[in-house]
């Protein structure tokens, strides 16, 4: 296993083309354990974090660019980022310990490609795009195409995340993440469930429901979107998005939590979620 | 002669007898009048069981232990820590 | 040797090169080329925070690192918190509350707790209890480390003001 | 003068708080546990396990591996001698290395040393072990179901006669007065079956080792072990060699809590140091120490309780199975035995141990006694709902005091269950009104713990100062201990003792750190020789002064002369006296031993608030206090630390603690992540309150604390999620998912 540490994207994207076996990382938080768990080695590990424009927040005409390799700690401790998008800033925040936030990103934890990543929820809540590099030059896609099953992505070998695109939400928008873990931290979701609501006046007119660990990726639920858009996100209405997100599972049963259990909480968590994320979008 | 108190699992060698009064001046020697007395009881008290005296849990293994005249004499499951 | 690479750094202020195979951890590395064993594998998977040492100031997992990737950083460890024989206001009240019993877990949470108050001068008690939650021990069912943590805060705190 | 003032302490030093003499070493980073010592010329070593639950070892080809470069030695369970599986020590040395039967995931079957860990772990993988694998036993249902497969040839049901193998590992009957007639005259009955999953004691520090065989045979083992004189006498049983052949250094120990009381890389490290001729490090992998290590024992117990209208209870009989996993053990009986809490009349408890492909069940604080008081504290609770009684008032009404008998019958000794429980009756938390929405849970814990042998020297240094030496592993602070009572004696500053954990050639034989027995028993062996020391130091006096050594009385730390002809004069110091030796004798020092009698059982009582998220299954734990009866706390601090160790352990059992196994019998959460041990986020502050009852056999009055704290949170949290929701957690762990599928149940 050899290391590289290249500085620019066309460096890594030579790497990767020259070698299949070759891995990029960010923080090698989840590539480590599975390493030494038996997953063979690749190659060539290629550490994107010196590679400039993989690492950094900022916002410009209305949109919004997240390096894939930025750490997490960055992106919490960024007030504006918070602030515009409170729901994934504290879906990033639950990756793992402050040792582990200050290795994690974006980039790794979708293109891991876990179904119980916590921040995938909350990037498909908000539309957020990849800009994904390769030998053909670069190309930008919804996160949601990125990751087609556990451990599956879409991207090709020679192919990675670049960075992170997001608009500017509209006025009284905001998004609001839970999870379900045993503990209260330390842990991978056994449930995790992702609110976008823009509110008018107390009245629900957009929204987006995503739901994590429920089943081999992200799932949008659009059956409680439909219930929440028109809405007050009165009791009743709170009731069918929970009845609708627990209808759109599909999980497993594992180490982690059984099928009837993510099942249930995942309406639990939806619905809390929802009430978050209205009473963050009417402030 | 001392008191033996005995446990339900050392009464499969003894006919169900629990009480029984032994003569014996040290652990060891109540041991070998029981082991005399009862097929198979001897291992059982020997390496499987704790001893306490007139209470006092005895030290792991003791067979020198003295058994006063009027002793209680309880034979117990062996007793470990963690 | 196949495939050593050469690494220079910075570990607790010291200008250091070492050698080290592209696959080996940082903690390895720290442990056995530079002898630095007051950074502890307690798991290997970043799940217990025994090997937590600062890179440019930020807290992280040694294990979680390729040696490699500590190139051209500055990197902290439980050795270098005492300043000469001056021990840190946290290695004092640790050892004055009995916050540590077997002393695995002890050099990771330092470490831990030196980076929330360097960031967070008067944290509450959730918020090291969550800065903590990182660092797994398994005697003291953590009370004395928080109060360990609170008390050295106050002192800070007081000799700075 | 009130009554709610402290009485002054008796004493100057035992019952302070100072910092413990390895303190420094340990929050600099200099302290040296296993895995920190590097040996010139040292190899790597690594196992090889097996990936079957249950398999017949046909074949091990070696070749390969010894070929792979950098491997310098090679061993299987053929390079170890056959021990007979009557002996003792056979399954122990059996589950070091297999010979003939793999019999759990995990379990060692050879093993290499190479020149880097690398090299190791290649080499490792390169062994080839042909296998036939046989059908595997997962737990206690399948271990006692008609017609199981046996889990491991070897096991006969102990002390029974039985010569066929069988999956019981041992059977006790515990029995008096008569259930029936309990039954019958009781007025309420409640009856449970309680099911608990196998748990890791959770020690930070994987399990490590270093060997190094010299060229006139002898090893040198440095370990990370609660019991060094053990490692040796194991380590030499399981070798065939001498215990002079072998000797063996503690390092520090990151941690046991019983897991570290066996042993299980010592004799393949000295046997692969033997071959190389180099020195060998070995050091487990966390997911080694979560397959390979052991855990304490899954449970299933059900339990019949009754009780008279106004609160007597009258009758309790059940049965307890335990496994021990792969191998025999005593599990079982000692779950049952640790039912001694209460004056039941008429009791008839079956203990059952079983025996399955899982790894080989080891000691975990106040073994086996979590699993029973969990079963007995909920029923109690249960017996208090339906009479509407204080839990806490029920339990004093047939608490045991001093006299009344354990399951097994004999008197228990002088104990404080009372004092404790009225502790908690009337500490603040008990009188403060429940938060509201919450739930609040009582129960308590009871453990015997032991005496055993110890050694102990003293030594006065030159001015004045002393070295206490002894031979007990120093895992929560125990050298403060030491030097406490060695400097309550000798009347000699703390600080100026400097107490040791020497290796086994240094100090005489002395038993694990285990039991709660290491501040009672080798605390005891410390005073003994301190004793001696002022002795001798009186005797040095009245040379020093002229007198008869009648006339020297030892005072504050000091000879006092009396009588004539030196009345009045100046006391001697010990300084003076040490300063004096070579002129009066010589150096002065003192060893005493001992096996000791007169363990003191301590009992707890915890309480605690907690908020269930009904909708979750989530529970939150929102307050929690521990009283326990230490005897005499020599040093507080560390006997807080004890009740809060035991109690954050208790709490991960109760709460999300476990081990999963697919149905080919692999554990599916060997690591950290998914072996949910609490976090700090967790827990909120443990308030400890320590009861002081002293044991009349220790001349402090010590019980030991290490281990009973563990034993009462699990009923304590049940009891607590009850109060809330009404549910009876039957079923451990009280996970998110368990909590609401009980709830949705209701």
């Amino acid at each position: 296993m050899r290391y590289a540490a290249p500085t620019t994207v066309d460096e890594a994207v030579g790497l990767l083309a020259a070698d299949a076996d070759a891995r990029v990382f960010a923080g090698a938080t989840d590539l480590i354990p599975q390493i030494r768990s038996g997953r063979p080695e690749p190659s060539v590990l290629v550490d994107l974090k010196r590679i400039d424009r993989l690492v950094g927040v900022g916002e410009s005409g209305g949109t919004w660019t997240v390096g894939a390799a930025t750490p997490t700690s960055t992106l919490t401790a960024d007030e504006a980022f918070t602030g515009a998008f409170p729901g994934l800033s504290e879906a990033s925040g639950l990756i793992g310990s402050d040792q582990i936030q200050n290795r994690s990103s974006w980039g790794g934890n979708l293109c891991n490609a876990s179904p119980a990543a916590d921040s995938v929820p909350a990037l498909v809540a908000n539309a957020v795009r990849a800009v994904v590099a390769g030998s053909n030059g670069e190309r930008t896609v919804p996160v949601e195409e990125i990751v087609t099953g556990p451990g599956q992505t879409s991207l090709a070998d020679d192919e990675f995340v670049v960075e992170f695109q997001v608009d500017t939400p509209p006025a009284h928008t905001a998004d609001a993440y839970l999870r379900l873990i045993p503990r209260t931290e330390m842990d991978i979701a056994v449930v995790g469930a992702a609110v976008r609501l823009t509110m008018d006046g107390g009245t629900c007119t957009a929204a987006t429901v995503a739901l994590g660990a429920v089943a081999p990726t992200v799932v949008r639920v659009p059956d409680a979107e439909a219930a929440l858009v028109g809405s007050t996100l009165d009791d009743a209405t709170l009731e069918a998005v929970a009845a609708a997100a627990s209808a759109a599972c599909n999980p497993i049963d594992d180490k982690r939590g059984t099928i009837e259990y993510r099942r249930q909480v995942a309406g639990v968590l939806a619905k809390r979620a929802a009430t978050i994320a209205a009473e963050r979008a009417n402030a | 002669m001392a008191t033996v108190h005995l446990q339900a699992n050392h009464a499969a060698f003894t006919d169900g007898v629990r009480e029984l009064e032994v003569d014996g001046a040290t652990v060891g020697a109540v041991i070998d009048e029981l082991a005399t007395r009862f097929e198979g009881l001897g291992p059982l008290l020997r390496e499987g069981s704790s001893v306490a005296i007139d209470g006092e849990l005895q030290p792991k293994g003791t067979i020198y232990a003295a058994v006063g005249p009027d002793a209680d004499v309880h034979f117990l499951a062996p007793i470990a820590g963690g | 040797m196949i495939n050593r690479t050469h690494v220079h750094c910075t570990v607790n202020g010291d200008e250091v090169d070492f050698l080290a195979t592209d696959s080996t951890s940082l903690l390895d590395a720290l442990r056995t080329e530079l002898g630095l064993t007051g950074v502890k594998e307690g798991c290997g998977t970043g799940d217990c925070g025994a090997c937590s040492i600062t890179v440019d100031g930020a807290l992280n997992c040694a294990c979680l690192m390729f040696a490699p990737e500590a190139e051209g950083r500055e990197i902290g460890t439980v050795e270098g918190i005492a300043q000469g024989d001056h021990l840190h206001p946290l290695q004092e009240t640790f050892l004055e509350g009995a916050a540590l019993q077997c002393g695995i877990c002890t050099p990771g949470f330092l470490v831990a707790a030196k980076v929330l108050l360097d960031e967070n001068p008067t944290p509450t008690e959730t918020e090291i209890r969550y800065a903590l939650a990182g660092n797994l021990c398994r005697c003291t069912g953590y009370d004395k480390i928080i109060h360990a943590v609170q008390e050295a805060a106050v002192q800070l705190n007081g000799a700075k003001s | 003068m009130t009554a709610t003032e402290n009485p002054p302490s008796k004493y100057k030093y035992v019952g302070t708080r100072p910092v413990r003499h390895d303190g420094l070493d340990k929050v600099t980073g200099k302290a040296r546990f296993a895995a920190d010592l590097d040996l010139t010329g040292q190899l790597r070593g690594a196992i090889v396990r097996s990936p079957h639950a249950h398999a017949r070892i046909v074949s091990i080809d070696t070749s390969a591996a010894e070929a792979m470069p950098g491997v310098k030695s090679v061993v299987t369970g053929a390079d170890f001698p056959a021990i007979d599986p009557s002996d003792s020590a056979h399954d122990e040395a059996v589950n070091n290395i297999a010979r003939d039967e793999a019999l759990y995931v995990g379990h060692a079957v050879a093993a290499v040393a190479a020149t880097t860990m690398e090299e190791a772990r290649a080499a490792a993988a390169a062994v080839e072990v042909e296998y036939e694998v046989l059908p595997a036993v997962l737990s206690i249902d399948e271990a006692i179901a008609e017609g199981a497969p046996i889990a491991n040839s070897t096991n006969r049901t102990l002390f029974t006669g039985d010569t066929e193998p069988s999956n019981i590992a041992s059977v006790g009957p515990f029995q008096r007065g008569d259930v029936d007639a309990g039954f019958a005259a009781a007025d309420v009955i409640v009856e449970r079956t309680f099911t608990t999953k196998a748990v890791h004691q959770g020690y930070i520090e994987p399990h490590a080792c270093v060997a190094d065989v010299g060229q006139d045979g002898k090893a040198t083992i440095w370990a990370s072990s609660q019991g060094h004189f053990a490692v040796r006498s194991k380590t030499a049983k399981i070798l065939g060699w001498g215990t002079d052949k072998i000797k063996v250094t503690p390092a520090e120990i990151g941690g046991g809590f019983g897991g570290k009381t066996t042993i299980y890389l010592e004799p393949i490290a000295v046997r692969l140091s033997q071959k190389a001729g180099r020195p060998v490090k070995i050091v487990m992998t966390r997911e080694e120490v979560l397959r390979a290590t052991g855990p304490a024992p899954a449970s299933k117990i059900h339990m019949k309780m009754g009780a008279t209208k106004d609160g007597e209870l009258t009758t309790i009989q059940g049965t307890l199975h335990y496994s021990n996993g792969s191998a025999k053990g005593y599990a079982a009986l000692t779950g049952a035995m640790s039912i001694a809490s209460y004056k039941f009349p008429n009791l008839d408890l079956m203990a059952i141990g079983t025996v399955d492909n899982t790894p080989k069940s080891a000691a975990y604080r106040a073994p086996s006694a979590p699993q029973a008081a969990f079963a007995i504290e909920t029923l109690i609770d249960e017996v208090a709902d339906q009479l509407e009684m204080d839990p806490i008032e029920l339990r004093l009404k047939n608490a045991v005091v001093e006299g009344d008998p354990t399951a097994m019958g004999a008197p228990h000794p002088k104990i404080g269950f009372i004092e404790t429980l009225e502790a908690i009756k009337n500490s603040e938390h008990y009188n403060s009104p429940v938060p509201e929405g919450a739930g609040r849970g009582f129960g308590t814990g009871f453990w015997f713990n032991i005496g055993e042998q110890s050694s102990a020297t003293v030594n006065l240094n030159e001015d004045g100062t002393a070295t206490v030496i002894t031979g007990s592993p120093d895992i929560g602070g125990s050298r403060a201990s030491m030097a406490l009572m060695a400097a309550e004696e000798l009347g000699l500053d703390v600080h100026r003792i400097t107490p040791i954990v020497a290796d086994t050639e240094s100090v005489g034989f002395t038993d694990i750190t285990e039991g709660s027995r290491a501040t009672f028993a080798t605390g005891m062996a410390v005073v003994n020789a301190c004793r001696d020391l002022i002795e001798q130091m009186k005797e040095r006096a009245a040379v020093m002064r002229g007198v008869a050594a009648d006339q020297v009385a030892w005072i504050d730390g000091a000879a006092v002369i009396e009588g004539p002809p030196s009345e009045g004069a100046d006391p001697v110091s010990i300084a003076e006296i040490t300063a004096a030796a070579k002129m009066t004798g010589g150096p002065l020092t003192a060893t005493a031993s001992l096996n000791a009698a007169g363990a003191g059982p301590s009992f707890a009582a915890h309480l605690a608030d907690v908020r269930v998220d009904e909708e979750t299954g989530q529970v939150e734990i929102l307050r929690y206090t521990a009283a326990q009866d230490a005897g005499t706390a020599i040093h507080p601090s560390y006997v807080e630390g004890q009740m809060q160790g035991g109690s954050a352990q208790g709490i991960g059992w109760a709460l999300n603690e476990e081990y999963i196994f697919s149905a080919d019998g692999v554990m599916q959460n060997a690591g950290f992540l998914d072996y949910r041990m609490p976090v700090a986020s967790d827990l909120p502050m443990i308030e400890t309150i320590i009861v002081e009852v002293p044991n009349p056999s220790h001349p402090y009055g010590v019980r030991g604390v290490g281990e009973t704290g563990i034993v009462p949170p699990i009923g304590t949290l049940a009891n607590a999620i009850a109060d809330q929701t009404g549910v009876r957690m039957t079923n451990l762990p009280m996970s998110p998912p368990n909590v609401l599928k009980a709830l949705n149940e209701r």
